[in-house]
């Protein structure tokens, strides 16, 4: 037997891992970023520290002086944003991201029946994963980062027909539709599905996503444009909402999603 | 078919254990023999985009492509022994698309192995496409697909048209696998995978037991790639931030309880590439398995490239698409990649050097992340002994796998043998307490946990694992 | 320059060769040591087709893409090092299309190495586009595209602008290499490629090595790509029928002459992954040597994939087209390949182990070809040793040199270490033949070939040559 | 140092080249397919054996008693159909290919010349390596094929400007063009000259060949087709002479090439 004692790692590999992780903490972050009215920051501490028992009462404390709207987006949402700037940091990892948004879905909850016709979203977006392919964990994730950064999202689950997705987006005409397949036996009905959107009139940016999907592929069908990582989306999101049809999205996805 | 449960451990040390020799070896397909002395490379593919539109395409592209160039680079390099493995698409759901691709890959393995002599197989990994919830893993509920009987039924036409070696990869606990992984809910992946998988595997491993023996087709196995994979996978690289690795090497550890049950129902081996727990079920039940590593970067990149050759039998590159390179078709590259790194081991051992060999390998990737760590085979086999101790508890026996692989990583990070950044600590402790806070009966266990997951994983239903 | 021939060997026997360790270490860009202890990885590739439209296009193909995504991977996975190679597309003999490029590398390879800390560098291997025939490879010829001004011109603007490696592969010879493999001239391969080619080799590398010297860039050295693996990659493996094998072979040993002429001006090694030649060379000079096998199956497949690693200090993949694969970009998956196989060396160096992998690799591939059997490192010493022997007249050691690996194969077959097919042997016997009946002269040499060849090959030119 | 000495190769390798070696002789190929008659048997034996300084005297010797077209139909071209056989069947190799080549291009130019008009070849084909593209070993082979098959061929070199290729293929108007790329740089310089003959209402078949080029690309211009291997080009241009335009050639392709 060849001994690992006393080997020489350092010929051998290298734990940029360790060597890199951040010493920041959260508190540090959220001195820069959390709102300084108190009341407001007691909100978004609870999403900050993923404290889904005590968000309800901070925010039902918070509804009696702040107005629901700000509530939530000077409370919430901050505290979520302080969130995703902790995960891009390596500071925070998946499932904080995961509980953080659970615990803002709870406070939003709570302060949206106060708003008159309830909340407005930045926009709808319609997700699924293509028929045929089960491996949804993707667009779960990218799910949550969608609603976490304010977009209502219609999500049809996995192995869904590529009619079903056409009936959907005609009924609820989102901003976004969004398949994620990990196969490359599945993803070809996303051309199929925008196909028989254009056919109907719908110009709807179509974004394809997952595993098996490249930019190429992506865009090698009108309406296509892509996403790579989950992280990515928001930022496509608010530039089609800010007016942007699929042919800019790709003209411009470099810079993009160059910061995400 | 009758269950036997593993108590005891298959190897009397963990240096008895190499890559090339298992001690159950298995024969089968044309000449190929398994864990007798040899490693064989095991190719697997994916079709291009656009070739599951009929049955014609779908098996021209199997066939006449891939299982072609496959067997005809394996040729021109001198490669003695060639398996193929087709993880079927969704689409072979129906026995119109399945069974020329079948008997199409069985007929050209034959004329290989008759025109060269060169030795060659095809394993068939089916999908299982059940769906937990409402819909249902087991006869009798929702299941708008009619699963599982579909199930058996693509096992059916798999055995009866062909197929060398049978695997699946099921998906039992996978509801909670996935709430666990995206959550750092180490329990819920002990209840998912742990208890609830293993006893899913049961379910549907007699059953396949049955078809494959009355078809004489060879009964491998099957892996958690659902699970413990997954984790892996998001857990990634030192770049990545989704998942931490102390996490995913435990869940490994946990899903190592569950892969054994195929082999419990009388599944033979070889097991599927993507079971990194192969080391540790290897060491329990001396049964041959399929691992990939450093020659399956086209699929993906972990941090144990080099480790999991360690006690493989057969060396796959996991799956590549179909696709031209400079160097010929990707199925043809990543052959000539795996066939050479068969080529090494087997050197080795021709030589009397595959413990040297095996060894480097192991070394390589000791310390480049917990999940390596664990799987080294001295590891591994500590693992394997934790199971079997509890061999006849499914819920014991995988919390004790679990709980080991936690203590191993803990140790060898205070012996700085393993470094972990603080946050991987963090986790790890949590998963320590988190296993050790839970009760020692099973009852108990799944009370707690039905009650819990109840609530938080709205596919859960437990109806599905027969309760 | 002046030029130093070698006419010892750096080595006193073939088993003190091993790869990581060459007698002369060079060390270069952020933080390279080659040959000093380690082996490294080096990663080629080949941007996508479209690209090369226009300079921005260009560079951030080989920048943005490429470039990031190659030290992405490398930091994900902990690789300590890894040297990138820039092969020029022709559109960069243009210093708009080039300059770019060779900056952005640079640039990235610093960001990179600040953040994190990893060792890299960049190779740049120039295109040789001059033309043999009336065009000319030497000044005051014909050449419409004015070479060979225009490769002098392209290493200034390598070297001025940030490659930290220096690399071509020179065209000397080529039109009798050409001509000799399609006919199964041995004679004319060692005219055009022993003799010729290093003629020009001395004529341009004088001057490399200037323009490397004058800007700090290390001179890596050059490979005779366009003669011995035009012949190797047409011989192919045991389904192809163009050349024979035992030709190969022989063609390898004679262009281990030329390649060691860079040197002999000055340059220092590294040299390049597809000099198969390299463990000749290393055993007469002791530089660091890049080799490719196993791992650059993207780019082609040979029959000594495992051998070529034994004594390399780089290991390359020789090149990959930029494209999605489901484990991230082809660049990315050759790098994992690259890495893990060069954490498998660097594993056997730190728990002294080196030798053992090094005779394993060796002994895979010593009896799959002729090729590999001339290059296993004790025939590969043997063959350096009959070229030192004559060290100081080209036309004599590049014969040595082929008769000598004749004359091992002829003799490795009639020991039974290696196999041979009749028409092998019948080529082989002709060489032997061809070779020894040549005058010990020189001119006389010239003279015959000269005359010979001016009717034979129609781009033959003496004037090329300095005659 | 671990020794090679009685290792046990069964375990590592398979030498297949030298197992499924053929004991064919040449002349038990010829026996079969050379012609009866005495005087162009021996025609057709030089090219078999490659004599080339025998060629001439032989076919001088022929042209006395037998027509010049059946001198080269049932002489000359008969033993280069058992080269190619003997080829095939892996006992000739590449140099054999070309020595009998040349050896048969001896006879031709000397049959030829009494031939009034000379000799009316299966067709004309323009092929060269692409603008930048240095390696031509391929299509130096496959041209040596092409002549051997009966076609007559302007080997327009390397490195060809594809305004260049225009010219040559408008001014020759050949049946075929081809061209050959190792380098992903360099192939896409086919398309654009596909799309110029277009332009000038020409639609050739253009071939396009080479270690970069695959089917996919091949086939992803108007008038490209696909040859991966030299000796596919033959049966490819019969089936152009035969009437078949680059469509047809795509869809039966694989039937076409199956057989060489
Ligand atoms: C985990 C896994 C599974 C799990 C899936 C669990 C789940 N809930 O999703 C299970 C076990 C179910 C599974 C099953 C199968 N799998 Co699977 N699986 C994988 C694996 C290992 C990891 C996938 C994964 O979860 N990655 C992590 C997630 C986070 O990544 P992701 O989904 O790509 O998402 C990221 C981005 O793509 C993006 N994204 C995704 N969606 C969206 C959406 C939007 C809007 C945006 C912006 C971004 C975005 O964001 C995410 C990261 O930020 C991959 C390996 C691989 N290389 O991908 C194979 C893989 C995808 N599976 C494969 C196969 C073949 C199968 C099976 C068919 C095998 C079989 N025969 O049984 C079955 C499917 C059976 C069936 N029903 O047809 C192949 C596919 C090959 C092919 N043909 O293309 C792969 C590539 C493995 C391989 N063999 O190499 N698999
Ligand atoms: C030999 C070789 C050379 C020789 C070429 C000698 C010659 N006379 O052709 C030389 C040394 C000149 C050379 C130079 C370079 N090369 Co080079 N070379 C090769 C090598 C090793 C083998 C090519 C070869 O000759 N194959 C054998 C022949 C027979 O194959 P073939 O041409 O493909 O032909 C077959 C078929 O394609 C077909 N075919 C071809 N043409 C035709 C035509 C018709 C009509 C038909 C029907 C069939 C057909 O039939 C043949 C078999 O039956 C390849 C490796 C590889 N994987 O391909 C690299 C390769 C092509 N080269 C490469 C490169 C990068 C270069 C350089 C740019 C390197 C540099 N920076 O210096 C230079 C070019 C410089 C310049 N001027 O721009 C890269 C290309 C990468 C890319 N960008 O796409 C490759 C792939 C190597 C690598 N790095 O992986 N090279």
């Amino acid at each position: 037997m060849v001994s690992h004692k006393g080997v020489d790692y350092t010929k051998i590999l290298k734990r940029y891992d360790v060597e890199a992780q951040n010493e920041t903490t959260p508190e540090s972050v959220a001195k820069k970023m959390l709102p300084s009215d108190p009341t407001l920051k007691k909100v978004a501490e609870t999403v900050l520290y993923m404290k889904f028992k005590d968000v309800g009462p901070a925010v039902t404390e918070a509804l009696k002086t702040v107005k629901p709207l700000s509530v939530i987006n000077d409370g919430l949402v901050v505290g979520m944003e302080c969130v995703a700037k902790l995960y891009a940091e390596h500071i925070y990892y998946l499932p904080e991201i995961m509980m953080a948004a659970k615990t803002m879905e709870i406070g939003i909850a709570i302060a949206e029946k106060q708003i008159p016709g309830g909340r407005e979203t930045k926009g709808l977006v319609v997700m699924h994963a293509a028929e045929g392919d089960p491996h949804d964990i993707g667009k779960n994730i990218a799910a949550v980062m969608m609603r976490s950064s304010g977009y209502s999202v219609i999500d049809m689950g996995k192995d869904v027909a590529v009619t079903d997705v056409v009936a959907e987006v005609v009924k609820s005409k989102p901003m976004l539709i969004t398949g994620t397949a990990l196969m490359t036996t599945t993803m070809t009905a996303f051309p199929h599905a925008a196909e028989q959107l254009r056919g109907k009139g719908i110009n709807t940016p179509f974004m394809a996503a997952g595993g098996a999907v490249n930019r190429d592929f992506a865009e090698s069908f009108d309406l296509g444009i892509y996403s790579e990582k989950a992280p990515q989306t928001p930022p496509i999101a608010d530039k089609i909402k800010a007016g942007y049809d699929w042919r800019k999205i790709r003209e411009e996805w470099d810079n993009i999603v160059g910061g995400a | 078919m009758s269950v036997t449960r593993y108590t005891k451990m298959a190897y009397s040390s963990a240096d008895e254990m190499v890559f090339g020799t298992a001690k159950s070896p298995v024969s089968y397909g044309f000449g190929i023999k398994v864990g007798a002395g040899r490693v064989i490379p095991e190719l697997n593919y994916a079709p291009r985009p656009g070739s599951e539109k009929d049955p014609a395409r779908l098996a021209k592209e199997y066939v006449d492509y891939i299982s072609k160039d496959v067997l005809e680079r394996a040729v021109t390099v001198g490669f003695p022994d060639v398996q193929l493995e087709t993880e079927w698409v969704s689409q072979m759901g129906t026995p119109k698309m399945a069974i020329p691709v079948v008997e199409g890959q069985k007929a050209i393995c034959e004329k290989y192995h008759e025109e060269y002599g060169i030795n060659c197989a095809v394993r068939h990994t089916i999908p299982d496409q059940r769906e937990a919830g409402e819909e249902g893993l087991r006869t009798g509920m929702k299941g708008h697909h009619a699963y599982p009987e579909a199930l058996f039924k693509a096992a059916e036409v798999a055995c009866e048209n062909g197929a060398d070696v049978f695997s699946v990869e099921t998906m039992g606990g996978k509801e909670l696998s996935d709430y666990a992984t995206t959550n750092g809910d180490v329990v819920a992946f002990l209840f998912g995978v742990g208890y609830l998988g293993s006893i899913d595997m049961e379910y549907v491993w007699k059953e396949f037991v049955n078809i494959c023996k009355k078809n004489k087709t060879i009964a491998g196995g099957d892996t958690n790639c659902a699970g413990a994979n997954t984790a892996m996978f998001m857990a990634g690289g030192y770049l990545d931030n989704d998942v931490q690795r102390t996490y995913s090497a435990v869940t490994r550890a946990i899903a190592s309880a569950r892969t054994l049950v195929a082999w419990e129902c009388g599944a033979s081996g070889p097991d599927k590439d993507c079971g990194y727990e192969g080391p540790i079920a290897k060491s329990i039940a001396g049964k041959p398995c399929a691992q990939e590593g450093k020659n399956c970067q086209c699929a993906h990149c972990d941090l144990q490239g080099n480790l999991m050759a360690q006690v493989c039998d057969l060396w796959s590159n996991e799956s590549v698409e179909y696709h031209p390179e400079f160097g010929g078709s990707s199925v043809q590259c990543w052959l000539g990649s795996l066939g050479y790194e068969v080529s090494l081991m087997n050197t080795a051992i021709a030589t009397g050097q595959e413990k040297t060999l095996r060894d480097l390998y192991m070394i390589s990737d000791r310390s480049r992340g917990p999940e390596g760590y664990v799987l080294a085979y001295d590891n591994a086999y500590k693992i394997g002994e934790a199971i079997a101790k509890e061999g006849n508890n499914l819920y014991l026996r995988s919390r004790a796998a679990g709980i080991t692989a936690a203590k191993l990583i803990k140790a060898g990070n205070e012996a700085k043998e393993i470094a972990l950044t603080n946050k991987q600590k963090d986790v790890l402790v949590n998963i320590i307490k988190d296993l050790e806070a839970l009760p020692d009966s099973e009852d108990k266990f799944f009370e707690y946990c039905d009650k819990k997951y109840s609530d938080l994983v709205p596919l859960y239903n437990k109806k599905n694992y027969g309760f």
